[in-house]
């Protein structure tokens, strides 16, 4: 028997245009940092790769991996498949925008640090929380059996969750290159207000992309767990 | 069922898959006290995989089961502690040597005085004289009767054994069969994983026949173990 | 309570004697310990680089390296004869299980490090006068910490060769800050500067052992439930 | 000719694709490259150690890990399965056998070197316009060396599991002539000098390889015929 | 003997020792071409160290092994070519598929299109719907059988079997018997170590009782199997 495939193409249909919308925003803030506001008054324009830089950043560590985490620790509570798709492909998403981190990052610190990299503790983490993902999603990829393949990966994301905090602070821990908080932070964001407003512009669009991204891979694998389903029955 | 005697072991709807293959497809058991099921069935008809979901070595991907009327899905120590399993792997450390091997396994059972109860298991498997040898210097059989000699050391309520006799000479097949006729007392059950219908039939007081994943045949002992063996074969090649 | 202790110690006893048996991990651990010494030896320029300023990075590679083969061997004995299936039927909670391994690890590791320690102050001529103490204790905590998160992912190791392939990927990030802020203790420390700079960095060391310990426990029995 | 070279070409790939299938010692190898550079990019306190004088160590150490991990490989894959009395059982020569095994181990350890020379170039910053080629060879006949030995010493770790417990210590002496060497050829490599200080370094290196590969694949057959 | 035809095989005051125990005590044996050697023994009686001498994988600490009037002694390859031998460990590489394991072992014995002769050798065991998992993902029997498909892909002129039916069901038995049947033509040997002589009564040409490292028993096939089980017993148990 062939299950009903209609809800799952319905998510992957609202999952692409809520992706399309992300990315059009994407643009948008792009627009707006060049355009509207004003140039940083040492770095000049590198600092533009500021709105995508902190904002990817951003909704990795505070939405991407927390909910990731929450799924996680659902699934191994529960024993329900869902939680662990969702994980699956909200980590997927982590991965993805973890890397626009590393690539934005170095193009930054080029021009300002005159290097691509440094073994900085934030940077470091960073890398290594990519690693960490990618390790995920291999472990995910070798593993044939549902069951095993949910706990194990549960288990690496929440111990991975626990690493964003020490990324967050690793910038105080270890006094490295790398910028203070500003928006994350006890204190008021310290910030001109033009600058603020497209940065915060930009992290809602992070957010909406990463909404539609996972909405959309969720959708898929709905399907191809139900064919996969079908195969074995 | 009345609570005050629940059924020895009690699995519901047993499921489990690896991948694309689908070793146990809905199997139900209830095994009282005092009752020996033996279970035949074809290479990969999912044998093995059913005493280790019993045993609760295995996550089963449906289903459940109970031993004494606890769930084992939930990590419940004591619900535990009434099984002994004989697996197609040993079990024992091979940088160890047999006596220390059964020593740990009796401390974590808490058994009184475990060097005394190791020292009983293994002279109960004429290997006394091999106490302090590894389990990889040993023969095959004998490597066997060790694992026989861990599997029985706390004397388990539900014994689990799949295919017991491999790799034993007559004295040592007859040994164990009296062994376990001894075993298996009023308090207690056994499942007994088998190729040779022939080796347990006297022990047992059900027979069961494992078909891709499923009860091809699940009744009390035939009368005529000839007869039943017809009915197997037919169904094995069916 | 006795009874809780009497099984960590069975099962941590179990493992020690094992290491002792083969004494593999152990001796591999000092080997390379050796190897490192001789090489900086041979490429360092003395009139370049003060020994001082190696020491401390010596020290915490060759410690990072014990662990990690330590982590490697610890579920890999348990997996001849499916000795671990043994351990996971026996009416022992998983907790226990994990601090059994956990402390059997641990003691590995320390060990390697008190072998290790003499040879760098020697090779070194450190002066350990003052500093012997807090830094004996920065190794424990530092160890603590990163074998706690290890023995929960070389537990997956047990139970599927492919996770194996993932361990020191899966490793390496938890690793990291504990390797940092141990490295950046040592240093003052052994050059002899006043207790009072290490205290902050000794703080986030027990912190992270606490954190990681209680979420590895926490997490343990998810591991090992096929 | 043709079969021989067939032969230790479908050893060899087996424990290639092996390798690749679990990845273990190379994801291992590769880790601890990057802790030690972490470890040693926090531990150096920039104005006292210029990293000209760290990369030669640093480089070889790793090197020396990796070969270590790999011998270790090596002949465990064997032991699950007794599959090496398969290959004993096979009319294939024991020399053919080591050369299989040696020529699996040499790819592996090169394979380690080949990522982790460009991440030291990287990391060191340095100069390799010149120095490369030189640097590449001088690699290649160390590796050679210890492998050699290393993989006759670990075909006994199939056999018995005691040799195990002496593998690293046996394999200590050996590795320690060709080491010192590849170290002394490589800091005045890095350092730019002349190709003529080294030329010296590299012929004992060559002569190392061609004695003990001989050696080894005579003593091969002694080492597993039971 | 005439050069002309040396025996198949030729041992001569086998003896092994591993420290204090003495597996083999001085074993004579001589296998002649379509002659098939059915060897019982209790546990530890020291069969399966014979196989893996006969087969050249134990050096005897006395004695020597001639293969077709090849000593096996020294490293000669070609000595070696003949000889299939199935012990207790499938020699298997567990991160290897079956047929990628079954691909290497043609390659190493030099067999024409390797890949074809795996599938057909899994196929015989009816394993080809599993030719691309590993070993660890099979159940025991299935194991078994790539065991038996590795041992005769080159099929053997000399085929050494520590117990071969451990692990297998009727069907699968009944298939081995078969191939075993067809195997064993003129030109070709057979040693089966069992311990149940009626899985290989019908194929054996002698049957031989190992006791303690020694021939307790060697004759050609006595005409009735239970009169001779009798024996045994008695012999066994001495
Ligand atoms: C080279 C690779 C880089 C990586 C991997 C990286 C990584 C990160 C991460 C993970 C965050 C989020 C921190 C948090 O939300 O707690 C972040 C934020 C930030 N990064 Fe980077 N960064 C890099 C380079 C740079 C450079 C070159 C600059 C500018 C000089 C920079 C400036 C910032 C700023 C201003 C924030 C916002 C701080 C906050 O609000 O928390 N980053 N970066
Ligand atoms: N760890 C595993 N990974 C993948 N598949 C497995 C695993 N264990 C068992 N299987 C598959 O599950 C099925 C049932 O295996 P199981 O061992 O239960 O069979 P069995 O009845 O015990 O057979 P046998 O009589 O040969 O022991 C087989 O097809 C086997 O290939
Ligand atoms: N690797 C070894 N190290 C030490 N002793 C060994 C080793 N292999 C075998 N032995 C000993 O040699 C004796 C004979 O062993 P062997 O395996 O030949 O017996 P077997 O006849 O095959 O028994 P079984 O029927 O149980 O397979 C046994 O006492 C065994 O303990
Ligand atoms: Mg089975
Ligand atoms: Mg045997």
């Amino acid at each position: 028997m062939t299950p009903d495939l209609g809800p799952a193409h319905a998510i992957i249909r609202r999952g692409l245009v809520l992706t399309i919308l992300g990315i059009l925003g994407v643009g948008v803030v792009m627009v707006l940092a060049v355009q509207f506001t004003p140039v940083e008054a040492r770095q000049g324009l590198a600092q533009k790769i500021f709105y995508i830089h902190v904002p990817s950043a951003t909704v990795t560590l505070w939405i991407a991996m927390p909910l990731t985490g929450l799924a996680s620790g659902l699934y191994l509570w529960l024993h329900d498949l869902r939680f662990d798709r969702f994980a699956a492909v909200s980590a997927e998403v982590a991965a993805v925008f973890c890397l626009a981190v590393l690539t934005t990052g170095p193009i930054w610190a080029k021009p300002i640090w005159g290097t691509w990299w440094t073994w900085d503790g934030r940077l470091t983490l960073t890398l290594f929380l990519f690693f960490l993902l990618l390790g995920y999603h291999t472990l995910r990829a070798a593993l044939r059996d549902p069951v095993e393949r949910g706990r194990f990966s549960a288990v690496i994301s929440i111990m991975g969750v626990v690493l964003v905090p020490f990324i967050h602070l690793s910038v105080y821990l270890w006094r490295g290159l790398h910028p203070q908080p500003i928006i994350m932070k006890p204190s008021a964001p310290s910030l001109p207000p033009e600058m603020l407003r497209t940065l915060l512009t930009g992290i809602g669009v992070f957010i909406l992309m990463y909404v539609g991204m996972v909405t959309l891979r969720y959708g898929i694998q709905l399907v191809r767990d139900a064919q996969e389903a079908a195969d074995a029955a | 069922m009345p609570l005050a005697d629940p059924p020895l072991v009690e699995a519901r709807g047993l499921a489990r898959r690896y991948g694309a293959v689908r070793a146990l497809a809905g199997v139900d058991l209830t095994l009282r006290r005092g009752e020996v099921l033996l279970v035949l069935g074809p290479n990969g008809a999912g044998k093995s995989t059913l005493l280790r979901s019993l045993a609760g070595l295995l996550r089963p991907t449906a289903g459940s089961v109970a031993i004494n009327g606890r769930m084992l899905t939930r990590d419940d120590p004591d619900a535990r502690r009434p099984i002994g399993l004989l697996s197609h792997q040993s079990l024992l450390y091979d940088e160890l040597t047999l006596l220390e091997n059964l020593i740990l396994a009796g401390t974590l059972y808490d058994l009184p005085d475990p060097p005394a109860r190791a020292r009983a298991a293994l002279t109960a498997q004429g290997l006394e004289h091999r106490a302090d040898d590894r389990p990889r210097s040993l023969s095959r059989g004998m490597q066997q009767r060790a694992a026989i000699a861990r599997a029985l050391l706390h004397d388990p309520a539900l014994l689990l054994l799949d295919e017991p006799f491999t790799g034993l000479d007559a004295v040592a097949g007859d040994r164990l069969r009296e062994l376990l006729r001894e075993h298996c007392t009023e308090g207690r059950g056994m499942v007994i994983v088998t190729h040779h219908a022939a080796e347990a039939w006297e022990l047992a007081t059900r027979v069961g026949v494992l078909l891709q994943g499923r009860w091809a045949f699940e009744s009390p002992r035939p009368p005529d173990m000839a007869q039943f063996h017809r009915v197997y074969q037919e169904l094995a090649r069916g | 309570m006795g009874r809780m202790l009497r099984l960590v110690l069975a099962i941590a006893g179990k493992d020690i004697r094992l290491e002792l048996r083969t004494r593999t991990s152990l001796l591999s651990a000092a080997v390379f310990a050796a190897l490192m010494l001789i090489v900086f030896n041979f490429a360092r320029d003395p009139t370049a680089v003060a020994t001082l300023d190696l020491a401390p990075s010596v020290l915490w590679v060759t410690v990072s390296f014990a662990s990690v083969v330590a982590m490697n061997r610890a579920f890999t004995v348990e997996r001849e004869n499916a000795a671990f299936d043994g351990l996971l039927l026996a009416p022992v909670s998983r907790e226990l299980l994990y601090l059994g391994k956990y402390l059997a690890n641990l003691v590995f590791v320390l060990v390697v490090e008190a072998i290790a320690l003499p040879l760098f102050v020697l090779f070194f001529n450190l002066d350990l006068s003052k500093a012997l103490l807090p830094l004996v204790l920065t190794l424990l905590l530092a160890t603590a910490g990163f074998v706690a998160v290890g023995t929960l992912f070389s537990a997956m190791v047990a139970k599927t060769r492919f996770a194996e392939l993932m361990l020191p990927v899966l490793l390496l990030p938890f690793m990291v800050p504990p390797l940092i802020y141990a490295v950046k203790v040592t240093v003052p420390l052994l050059a002899g500067r006043p207790l009072s700079e290490v205290i902050p960095g000794l703080n986030f060391l027990a912190v992270y052992d606490v954190v990681f310990l209680t979420l590895a426990i926490l997490l343990f029995p998810a591991v090992v439930d096929e």
